[in-house]
Parts: C-alpha cells; sequence; structure tokens
C-alpha cells in the first residue's frame, strides 16, 4: 500500500476489524519494522528509525489500549511528558517537575483536557473515560508535528466523544492529525480526508463526503457495521 | 514517586534512624555489631531498591559490586598502603566502572533474562575471586584498617562510634537515593518500570537510563562493600557469591521494594531474625525461605506494605463518616492508593 | 595427546550434556508451557536423589530407586503445586522467583533434618560399577548407561511432543494457551501434569547423577545454575531449545575445563553473558 | 537441636561436693554448625566434649562452660561472632575453627585482644608462618606438615614421576607445593599440576582423563569432604587403580565418610597425623568411649577436638585464667595424645607431631582399615616468616 498524508492534514482510517489499521500505526510510529517498503518523514527516510528516534522527529500517537504510568499521580504522567518533550530527564539532584514552568504547562494540559479536577489522583483509580483522556494527554503533551490518535473514543460516553472531538478540532492548523475510529459520526465531522483498509489493502482514499457515497466504502466497511 | 513523597516513608526512615542512634548507644557489644551489619546491608538493599523496585531489574548479582567495592578498598589499604580517602575513591570509582559496563551488558535483557544475565555475571565475578592468589583467593584478605579520624576526635576502633557512623551513612544514602529519585532522572525510572511502551512513544530511550541506574546502584553497592571492608577488617569471596545477592535481595523484598525506606527495613529485619533465630537451631534457612515465601504471597510489598494497610485501615475506620461524604479529597485518597498495585512484585499476586 | 584421550575427552562431555539435559528439560518444559520460572528445580533433583537413596538402602535395587524416586518426587510436586505454585502462575516472574527461591532455602534445611549434613554414598548397580573397553578405551559403564539414558529421553520426549495428541497439546499451550483451552484442552489439568512430570525427570536426573557424584544437601543449589544457563542459552521453552543448550554448556564446559584450564568455572558464564548480549532470547524460543 | 550453652560439670561437682570458690572458666566454640563443614564442626565439638569429660577434673572445684557458636564457614561471621565471645561473653579461651578463610578473618582480632585461640583443624600454613600470632595456637596439623612427608615417602618407593590433583585454592595449593618440595628434592618430577574449581567440581572425569594422558607413574591428590566422596568413586570407575595409583593427603579417606567412599578407597595410600587403629593406650580409651558415646569410629576430626580440649584444661590448670600464662603453658605443654606424642614448636605456634603414612586394605572382617607403612616422627615446620622464637 502506499499512502502520503501532508502537513496539516486531518486523515481518518477506518476500515473493518482486523483491516490492519493499528498494524499500520505500529509500523508509522516505528513499533514494528516493515518487512519491505520504505517509510519517510518529511522526505527523510526512518524505516530504519525505532520508535524513540520517531517520536523526536515529531511524532507522537495514543494507543489504542491505555498506555498509561498506572502507579503514579496524573500530574506525574504529565509532567513526565513534558519533561521528555523538554529534554530535562536527565537532572539529576532538582525535581524538574517543580519547575514554574513546567507545572504551569502541566496545569494548562490538564485544563484542556478536562483532567484538573483529578491531578493527585493516581492513575489506577481514575474512571475509564478519564483515563481515556490522559491518553491523548500525554501524545498531545510532546507537542507532536504529526499526531495519531488509536481509536480515542473507544469506549467512552457520547458527552466525552464530544469533548474529545472539541478538542481535537482546536488544535493549530499546523499540526498533522490521523486518526484511527470507528464512530463515524466523528470521522465525518473531524477528517478532511478518509481512508479505508480493507485487508491490509487502501480499498478508498477520498473527502468525507465522498467515502458517505462510495459503494465501496458501504459494502466493506458500513456493511460490516450494520 | 507517590511512595517516595508519603509522609509513612518520612516517618518510618526517621524511626528506624533513631531506633539505630539509640542502638548504638545504648546497646551492648554484639547489638552494636549486629547494628553496623544493618547498616551495611540496609545500603546495598536500598542500592538494589533503585533497580529492583523503580525500573524494575531485579539484579541477582549485586554481590558483584559489593565485592569489588570491600576488594578495592581492602586491595588498595592492605595491600597497597593507600590512605584511606583514596581506596574509598578507588572502590566507588570500580564499582560504578562495574556498574557501567554491567549495565551496558545487560540493556537488551528483560524479565528472567536480565536475573539470569546479572546472576551470571556476579558468579563470574565470584569464580575469578576464589581463583585468583593475589587477592587471597579462597580465604579472603587480612589487615584491612578502618579509616583513622583521631584528628575529629573518632575512634572508629570503637564499636559505638563505629555503628553510629554507619547509621548516619545508611541515613545519607537514603537521603541521596530519594533525592535522586524525585529527580527528572528518577522520574523517568520510575516511568520506564511502569510502562517502557509509552516511555518510547515520548521519544525517551531506555537504555540510557538502565545503564545509568545499574552504575549509580553498583556504586552504592560497592559503598556498601567499603563499609562492610572496614566492619569486618577483612573481606572474602562470599560477598560476591550469588546466595549473598540473594540475601540482599531478600531483604529489599521482604521490607518492601519501591519504597526505599523498606528494604532498609527489611535489612534491619533480616539481620536480627539471623542472629536471633541461629541463636537456638542451626536451620535459620528455614525460616527465611518461610518468610520469603509468605512476603510473596501476602502480595510482595513486604514489610513496608503492611505498615501501609495498617494505615489504611486505621483510617478507615476512624474516617468512615468522612470519606461518604468527600471522596475527592485527601484521606479518600490516601485510602484508594493504599489498595492499589505497588511496585511491588506480585503483580496479580493478590487476585 | 592421544585419540583416546580426546574420545574420553567427548564421552565425558556428553555424558555430563545428557545429565544436563534430563534435568533442564523439564524445567524449560514448566516455563515454556506455564510462563513459570522455577528455582525450586535443583531442589526436586536434590530430593530425587535423597529419596532414591532411601529407597535403594530399603530394597537394595538401584532400579527400583530409579523409578521410585522420581514417583514420589512428583507426588510431593503434585502436593506442591495444590498448596502454592497453582496460585502463583499469574503472579509474574518475579514473584515465582522469590517464591521458589524460598522453597530453594528450605529444601535444604528440611533436607539437612532428615538426611543430615554427611555425604552420602550411592553405589551403582553391580552391573554398571565396572569399566568398558571400547576402541582401545577405558570407560565407566556407569557413564556409558547416563548417556544412553539421555539419549532415550531425548528420543521418548521427541516422539511425545511430535508424534502423540498429547504433544499436540501441550504444543498448542505453548503457542496459544487461551486458544487451545478454546478448542477444548484442560489447560489447567494440563499445566498439573507436566510440572509433576518435569520434577520427577529432575528427581531421575537426581538419582541418575547420585552414583557419580554422591548424596548431599547442597547439590540442589549447584546444580541449578548450570540447569539455569542450559535453559537460557537454549531459549525458554523447547525442546530443541533444551537439547542445543545442554549439548554446548555441556561441551564448553567439559573443553574449557581442559583447554584453558585457568578460566575453567569462567567459560560457561561467558557463554552464558554472550548468548544474551548477541541473542537476548537463547537460541529456540518456544515464543518469539 | 543445637545446645547453646553446654556445661560440663568437673568431676567434683558431678561427686556433689559444692565448692564456693570455684570459678567457671568460659570457652567460646567457634565452629561451622551449617554450610558445608556443618558435619566437621559437629564432629570436632564431638571430640572436645570427650576430651572436657576425661580431662577436665584436672581442674579440681573450677569448672568450664562451653560457648559454642555458628561461624557458618562464612569469614564476616566468624568474625563477629568471635567479637561477641570475647568482649560480650567475656571468654579466658577460643578454640574451633575449620576453614583457614574464618581463622584469616578473626587473626587480627586475636592478636589485637590478646586472648588465646586454639585452633582445631583450620591448616592454612601463613596461620603459623608469616601471620601468625604468640596467642593463636594449632593444634591440628599444617597443609604442608600432611603432604611433605608424602612427597618424600613417594621418591622413597622409587616413583620417578606424578601427576597432582587439588582444588584450586589456598588449601589444595599448599598441599601440592610441600609434595613437590619434597618430591622433587629427592629426585622426583611431578609433570603436572591440576587445579579444579574449588567446590563448583563434581565430575572429576575430564580432569582425570587429563592426569592419565601425562603418562606419570602414580597420582598425587588432595580431596576432602563432599569432593573426596566424589573423586574416589569416580577414579575407581574409571579403572585407573592399576594404571595410576593413588597417594593422598589422608582427609580423602577419612574415617568421617570412608562408608560413603566404599571400596572404592581399597588400596590408595595416605598421609595423616591420626591414623584411627594406632596402637596406644591413650587411641584405645579415646576410640572406645568416642564409640561409646556417640556409635562410630572416632576420626581426626574427633582428635584434634579432644586435644584442644585436653591442652586448654591444662593450659587453665596451670594459668588460672591469666591470659598471658595461659598462652606460656599452652606453648609448653606436651602430653600423650591418641595420635601419639606431640608438642608445640614455639618458633611458630604449630603442632610438631607424628606423620603416618597408611593404606586403605581389607580387615579380616572385611571392613576398610588403614595398614600403617611408615611413620615419619616429629614433623615440624619450617618458621616460614614466623617470628615467635626470640
Amino acid at each position: 500500500m502506499s499512502l502520503q498524508v501532508a502537513r496539516g492534514e486531518r486523515l481518518a482510517v477506518i476500515g473493518p476489524n482486523g483491516a490492519g489499521k493499528t498494524t499500520l500505526f505500529n509500523l508509522l510510529c516505528g513499533e514494528l519494522r516493515p518487512s519491505g517498503g520504505m517509510i519517510r518523514i518529511q522526505g527523510r527516510d526512518v524505516t530504519r528509525e525505532d520508535a524513540v528516534a520517531r517520536a523526536r522527529r515529531g511524532l507522537s500517537r495514543s494507543f489504542q489500549q491505555n498506555t498509561l504510568f498506572d502507579e503514579v499521580r496524573v500530574r506525574d504522567n504529565l509532567a513526565l511528558a513534558v519533561l521528555a518533550r523538554r529534554r530535562r530527564s536527565w537532572v539529576f539532584w532538582r525535581d524538574p517537575a517543580r519547575d514554574p514552568d513546567i507545572a504551569r504547562e502541566v496545569e494548562d494540559l490538564a485544563h484542556r483536557l478536562a483532567l484538573a479536577e483529578v491531578l493527585d489522583q493516581p492513575v489506577g483509580t481514575l474512571a475509564y473515560g478519564t483515563r481515556r483522556q490522559l491518553e491523548i494527554a500525554l501524545a498531545l503533551a510532546r507537542e507532536p508535528e504529526v499526531l495519531m490518535l488509536d481509536e480515542p473514543t473507544a469506549g467512552m460516553s457520547p458527552e466525552e466523544t464530544r469533548a474529545i472531538l472539541a478538542l481535537v478540532k482546536q488544535l493549530p492548523e499546523s499540526m498533522t492529525v490521523v486518526l484511527i475510529e470507528h464512530d463515524l459520526d466523528l470521522v465525518f465531522e473531524f477528517a478532511r480526508r478518509v481512508v479505508v483498509l480493507d485487508y491490509g489493502r487502501v480499498v478508498f482514499d477520498g473527502t468525507p463526503e465522498e467515502a458517505r457515497r462510495s459503494p465501496v466504502v458501504r459494502e466493506i466497511y458500513m456493511g460490516s457495521e450494520a | 514517586m507517590l511512595r517516595l513523597f508519603d509522609p509513612l516513608r518520612t516517618l518510618l526512615a526517621l524511626l528506624l534512624l533513631l531506633a539505630g542512634l539509640w542502638w548504638a548507644r545504648t546497646g551492648d557489644y554484639f547489638g552494636r555489631e549486629i547494628l553496623a551489619e544493618m547498616a551495611v546491608f540496609a545500603i546495598a538493599a536500598m542500592g538494589l531498591d533503585l533497580l529492583a523496585g523503580f525500573p524494575r531489574l531485579v539484579s541477582m548479582g549485586h554481590g558483584l559490586f559489593v565485592g569489588i567495592g570491600a576488594y578495592g578498598y581492602a586491595v588498595a589499604t592492605a595491600l597497597w598502603g593507600w590512605s584511606w580517602p583514596a581506596a574509598i575513591l578507588l572502590a566507588l570509582a570500580l564499582s560504578a566502572l562495574a556498574g557501567l559496563l554491567v549495565g551496558l551488558a545487560t540493556v537488551r535483557a528483560r524479565d528472567v533474562f536480565y536475573i539470569m544475565a546479572t546472576l551470571a555475571f556476579g558468579q563470574m565475578g565470584y569464580v575469578w575471586v576464589v581463583r585468583s592468589a593475589e587477592l587471597g583467593g579462597d580465604d579472603g584478605l587480612a589487615g584491612v584498617p578502618r579509616p583513622e579520624l583521631a584528628a575529629l576526635g573518632l575512634d572508629l576502633g570503637d564499636s559505638a562510634t563505629f555503628a553510629t557512623l554507619l547509621v548516619l551513612l545508611a541515613a545519607a544514602v537514603y537521603l541521596l537515593l530519594g533525592r535522586l529519585l524525585a529527580s527528572g532522572f528518577g522520574r523517568t525510572l520510575v516511568a520506564i518500570g511502569q510502562n517502557e511502551r509509552r516511555v518510547r512513544a515520548l521519544g525517551i530511550a531506555p537504555g540510557p537510563y538502565r545503564v545509568a541506574a545499574t552504575t549509580v546502584s553498583g556504586t552504592v553497592a560497592g559503598f556498601a562493600g567499603v563499609l562492610a571492608a572496614m566492619h569486618s577488617m577483612y573481606v572474602s569471596p562470599e560477598l560476591f557469591h550469588w546466595t549473598w545477592s540473594g540475601e540482599v535481595l531478600t531483604m529489599a523484598i521482604l521490607g518492601g521494594v519501591g519504597s526505599l525506606v523498606g528494604p532498609a527495613l527489611g535489612a534491619a529485619a533480616v539481620v536480627w531474625l539471623k542472629y536471633a533465630v541461629s541463636g537456638w537451631t542451626e536451620y535459620w534457612g528455614l525460616f527465611l525461605g518461610l518468610f520469603l515465601i509468605l512476603a510473596v504471597w501476602t502480595g510482595g510489598q513486604g514489610l513496608y506494605g503492611y505498615l501501609e494497610r495498617l494505615r489504611a485501615w486505621l483510617l478507615r475506620t476512624l474516617t468512615r463518616q468522612e470519606e461518604a461524604d468527600a471522596r475527592g479529597d485527601r484521606t479518600g485518597q490516601t485510602l484508594r492508593r493504599s489498595h492499589r498495585h505497588r511496585p511491588g512484585v506480585a503483580a496479580g499476586g493478590e487476585g | 595427546m592421544t585419540a583416546a584421550y580426546w574420545l574420553t575427552q567427548l564421552l565425558n562431555a556428553l555424558q555430563y550434556s545428557m545429565l544436563l539435559f534430563v534435568l533442564s528439560v523439564g524445567l524449560t518444559v514448566v516455563f515454556g508451557l506455564m510462563n513459570f520460572v522455577n528455582l525450586a528445580h535443583g531442589t526436586f533433583y536434590a530430593l530425587g536423589a535423597f529419596i532414591g537413596w532411601s529407597l535403594l538402602r530399603a530394597t537394595g535395587s538401584f532400579w527400583l530407586a530409579l523409578v521410585g524416586a522420581p514417583l514420589l518426587v512428583a507426588a510431593i510436586a503434585a502436593v506442591l503445586y495444590g498448596a502454592m505454585i497453582a496460585r502463583m502462575q499469574r503472579a509474574g516472574h518475579l514473584a515465582q522467583v522469590l517464591a521458589t527461591l524460598g522453597l530453594v532455602f528450605m529444601g535444604v534445611e528440611v533436607m539437612r533434618i532428615i538426611w543430615g549434613d554427611f555425604a552420602l554414598d550411592f553405589a551403582a548397580p553391580p552391573l554398571l560399577q565396572g569399566h568398558v573397553q571400547l576402541f582401545g578405551l577405558v570407560y565407566p559403564a556407569y557413564r556409558l548407561f547416563v548417556i544412553a539414558l539421555g539419549l532415550l529421553a531425548m528420543v521418548a520426549l521427541w516422539l511425545l511432543l511430535e508424534r502423540t495428541a498429547l504433544g499436540a497439546m501441550v504444543r498448542a499451550a505453548v503457542d496459544h494457551a487461551d486458544m487451545a483451552a478454546a478448542l477444548g484442552v484442560r489447560v489447567d489439568r494440563l499445566f498439573f501434569g507436566m510440572f509433576c512430570f518435569g520434577c520427577a525427570l529432575a528427581a531421575l536426573a537426581g538419582v541418575v547423577a547420585a552414583p557419580i557424584f554422591s548424596v548431599y544437601p547442597g547439590m540442589g543449589i549447584e546444580i541449578l545454575i548450570p540447569t539455569l544457563i542450559v535453559v537460557v542459552v537454549g531459549g525458554l521453552g523447547s525442546l530443541k531449545g533444551a537439547v542445543a543448550g545442554s549439548l554446548l554448556v555441556g561441551f564448553v564446559d567439559t573443553f574449557g575445563q581442559v583447554l584453558l584450564p585457568q578460566l575453567a568455572g569462567i567459560v560457561v558464564y561467558a557463554l552464558l553473558a554472550l548468548t544474551l548480549l548477541l541473542r537476548p532470547q537463547g537460541l529456540f524460543p518456544a515464543r518469539a | 537441636m543445637r545446645k547453646r550453652y553446654l556445661a560440663v560439670a568437673t568431676a567434683a561437682l558431678l561427686a556433689g561436693t559444692t565448692a564456693v570458690a570455684a570459678r567457671e572458666y568460659k570457652v567460646g566454640l567457634l565452629l561451622p554448625y551449617s554450610g558445608v563443614y556443618a558435619a566437621l564442626g559437629k564432629e570436632i565439638q564431638a571430640g572436645f566434649e570427650l576430651g572436657l569429660e576425661h580431662y577436665a577434673a584436672e581442674l579440681g572445684e573450677d569448672t568450664i562452660r562451653l560457648l559454642p557458636e555458628d561461624t557458618e564457614v562464612k569469614p564476616a561471621v566468624g568474625l563477629t561472632k568471635a567479637k561477641k565471645l570475647v568482649l560480650q561473653d567475656k571468654v579466658d579461651v577460643l578454640a574451633g575453627l575449620v576453614s583457614s578463610g574464618v581463622l584469616a578473618a578473626v587473626r587480627d582480632f586475636v592478636d589485637g585482644a590478646k586472648v588465646p585461640l586454639v585452633v582445631a583443624n583450620a591448616g592454612n600454613i601463613h596461620a603459623t608462618g608469616k601471620q601468625c600470632s604468640r596467642y593463636i595456637i594449632r593444634v591440628s596439623f599444617s597443609n604442608a606438615q600432611i603432604t611433605r612427608p608424602m612427597g618424600r615417602y613417594m621418591a622413597e618407593r622409587g616413583l620417578k614421576t606424578v601427576v597432582a590433583m587439588a582444588p584450586d585454592y589456598a588449601a589444595g595449593r599448599q598441599d601440592v607445593e610441600a609434595m613437590r618440595g619434597a618430591f622433587e628434592a629427592a629426585g622426583g618430577k611431578v609433570l603436572k599440576e591440576i587445579y579444579t574449581p574449588f567446590r563448583k567440581t563434581k565430575d572429576f572425569g575430564p580432569y582425570l582423563t587429563e592426569a592419565q594422558a601425562t603418562g606419570a607413574e602414580a597420582l598425587f591428590v588432595f580431596y576432602a569432604g563432599g569432593e573426596a566422596i566424589s573423586f574416589m568413586k569416580q577414579y575407581a570407575s574409571f579403572g585407573l587403580k592399576d594404571k595410576l595409583p593413588l597417594y593422598a593427603a589422608g582427609f580423602l579417606t577419612s574415617q568421617l565418610y570412608r562408608n560413603a567412599i566404599g571400596e572404592a578407597a581399597l588400596g590408595s595410600i595416605n598421609s595423616l597425623h591420626y591414623v584411627t587403629t594406632l596402637d596406644n593406650p591413650e587411641n584405645a580409651r579415646f576410640q572406645q568411649a568416642f564409640q561409646q558415646k556417640y556409635g562410630r569410629v572416632a576420626s581426626e576430626f574427633a582428635v584434634q577436638g579432644y586435644d584442644a580440649a585436653r591442652l586448654i584444661v591444662a593450659a587453665l590448670a596451670a594459668s588460672k585464667g591469666d591470659k598471658e600464662k595461659f598462652v606460656d603453658a599452652a606453648r609448653t605443654t606436651t602430653f600423650a595424645s591418641p595420635r601419639g606424642p606431640w608438642r608445640i614448636d614455639p618458633a611458630t605456634n604449630n603442632i610438631v607431631q607424628n606423620i603416618y603414612v597408611y593404606q586403605i586394605v581389607q580387615g579380616p572382617d572385611g571392613r576398610l582399615v588403614e595398614k600403617v607403612l611408615k611413620v615419619y616422627e616429629n614433623e615440624q615446620d619450617p618458621p616460614n616468616g614466623c617470628q615467635l622464637a626470640g
């Protein structure tokens, strides 16, 4: 398959279960090594780079299943992500999380994702929806150039889903956002481009309106949903 | 991180320190000897906790660093006649180097493989020292001096002074490691232990942190080795042996890893137990094994975990009312916190 | 050095390898199947030797001890499984390592209490006490028996795992325990059976080793580390790994002693360190 | 279960005469009761207790209280226990020590504290050589003392070439070196010294194969304890008895585990400071009492404990508890022991004693017994750098 994503694009990847959406994410983020082919970011070949290097190139992701630091507070989770971006993880003596700059950024982030109330709670005690929000917050905290969200609203209530939609809509225009999502309402409202995967192949690539009308999409995707 | 900012931890550390200082003043001779041994083991176990409790690297070869520290000091003083500060520096440098090398060599190993790899490095060190005639081989090296501090009016030959010094040093190591763990570096270590995948996704390569943590942990263990050499005024290859490493790990686990103060408590408890039990039976390993199994069975959070549960129970009983109407307040947090899994050993052990 | 010399050393290496194989295969299968790390495996080895010794003394028959001790040890393993192993299965490797380390400490003391501190004699059966002349070299008959037994165990286990329905179930459970359970395999029973079987094999190794090494409480701890090295070098959970690992460790150790006497005892650890550096999963891991 | 405090009553007390002025001496016994040498520790203590039973009456109305401590064969533990015994329990004498490592660990402390220490096993030559101390008196043996005569004996038998095997640690090397010195001084040649990893070697097969390949006329070994049992059986199973006759430090076939070795020991030639069948009245009395009390034949380790107890009683009687006088008395006391006459060498504080070269043969009742081939009388170590003699 071949896929090109432009800067600032709002792309949704959809497809039935097992279509290879998460595999595509893992390949793009460097968690899986492709058996062939090439992956480029801003024209540079990154096929051989691992997840760490690609994250440093500005690729940031959320996971389909919550991948959080469960035994520490929300505040510590966010602080860690901020420290990682600011390259403050090699401080041995002081606690950089007490740095007012960083503390403020953590608070801001928490406000944007409605986490301010629970900042001092351990992640393990949070409700599922709240954890989902933290999952996105961690990906955002890196201030990425490309943000990749793997089913961010899975298991969330309709209100929570609206909140997430509102959030991603506010993201700066320069940020590229790639989304895997099952909630088609959300997809059509958010995306400017829709890619449909089936059995690891791109079977459709176009605007949401085209997707809505496409018989291919109707058959293999919505058909299975109905 | 949570546990590090816990007042219970600070309280317990203070209590241990005061008990140690009091015992050093009032205990009998044998008691002071045991106290010094407790302090040495506490330092080694706290150093191990930096690896086992936070990035969750369970080392079964910490004896290697303890041994290198002890032999470094012993050889420099007893064989080469160096002054004690130079000897300590050499010992620390050597154990740091060993930590760095082991860290680099095990950077890809996880889980059981990490345990095996550290076990192997420790045993290599053991075999090498036992075979090395210049280091006294199986018989070890005698004639290791204690530092000369007469200028400060201190006589380290006096067991009370020596035990007091060791207790204070253990407290200093505790503060130092606590500070380190609360730093950006320490936070990253905790994160690596909890979710390595996310750490990578955040653009942090865990490898260098693991290596750095092993280096620091090795240096702390090496310092424990230096103190062990001063304490016994003698070094022997048994420090390198894997059963010694296993004993330190046992202390850390019994005390409760991931809390820094737990391993110190565990060291004190196991050393005390060893002498108490060996007083009336030669089969003291039976009890050590039994306690180890019980510790794992009851959730792997060790003595410190019991204290946390005790506190939770007390708070629950005392503040049942408030908890009902204020779910988000401090008390509620503390309560819920203590029900979670710890950076303990038995993920799922509690069911 | 003559050809006979090298041939003898070859047999020595092979004999040690076979012993390591019988010992490590149980450990690795239990690991592969149940994802359970059992540091007390060496304790079952020692227990097998001690129980075998008592059986030999009571009945005078080596062969009875060879069969009886593994059965009795399997019974002990069954009790332990019910008492603690079953509930430790999902507890994570660290907890397993520590709990079984506790068993190691306790096991040594229990054996000291029952059988004492003295090393005990364990006579080889009269049939195998002498030595055999072959191709101009003299070799102990008993050691040839150990080699033959090891090869036999290898073939039998291969047939069991590759050619029987039980083996298919075991392999399925190693690869996908959940899937196997869904297909109607009683995974818990399989675990129980394999754990007891693995411990019985360790006990068998204990009885087999006893006439060569004698019997003493620390023997389990001493053999544990080479066994772990075999399992890790070979790769956890696979029969192929156990074969490769035990041959590698047996030969490296034996020829290391002969060719590099100044490094004797270290080369095996170096082998382990090297394996972990180059292939952190071992040579033939059951699961990639 | 070990008795922690074992009060040994003197004959006077047993007879019921309560003595008001009687004094109780404390003897700290540092022995391994757990770990690899636990069996040796128990054997030495058995001998020691028998020695007190036989000789404590020499103290008149005074009594001895025994304070055993477990060294666990760990030097650091041994040192802690030694300090406890001296500084807290205030013992008059220390005794015991099986492992040379533990002895090395306590050496400086004992020397500094000026407490007499009667060594009942540990054989490192340096303990009565360059690291000797006025306060450390050895009634057991030194490693070199046992094997030096064996080197001479092998040469006297006409052997020209020998290959040596021993565990790779201090005692193993000292044993081989002493044998080699004596053997080569008498014109023999040690073709190869094979050192097997200490306590880690279970399979001697590869080494035995190598020893055989040297083409030497005989094999000299030093092995003890569990290693001795494995070694002997493997040596026999390789069919080497005819091709490579065995000469050894007698610990190889010690009475303590001779039953475990069985017939494999038959024919081997050993050198040791004690033989269970020695024909002298002290040995007859000792063996008879020991066998009656413990139900087994006493080994050389039991004799070491027995003689240590007797020396301590004699020196206590002479010194009345004064530590300097105790040392003076202990250094000059001599008596006939089950192992024959011995004395303490004032130059090194090491024992001077007979070394017996014997062969294991089948006795008339089918049991394995020692047949003494030669006695090297009053074997004495050179000072080895010890400066005790003025």
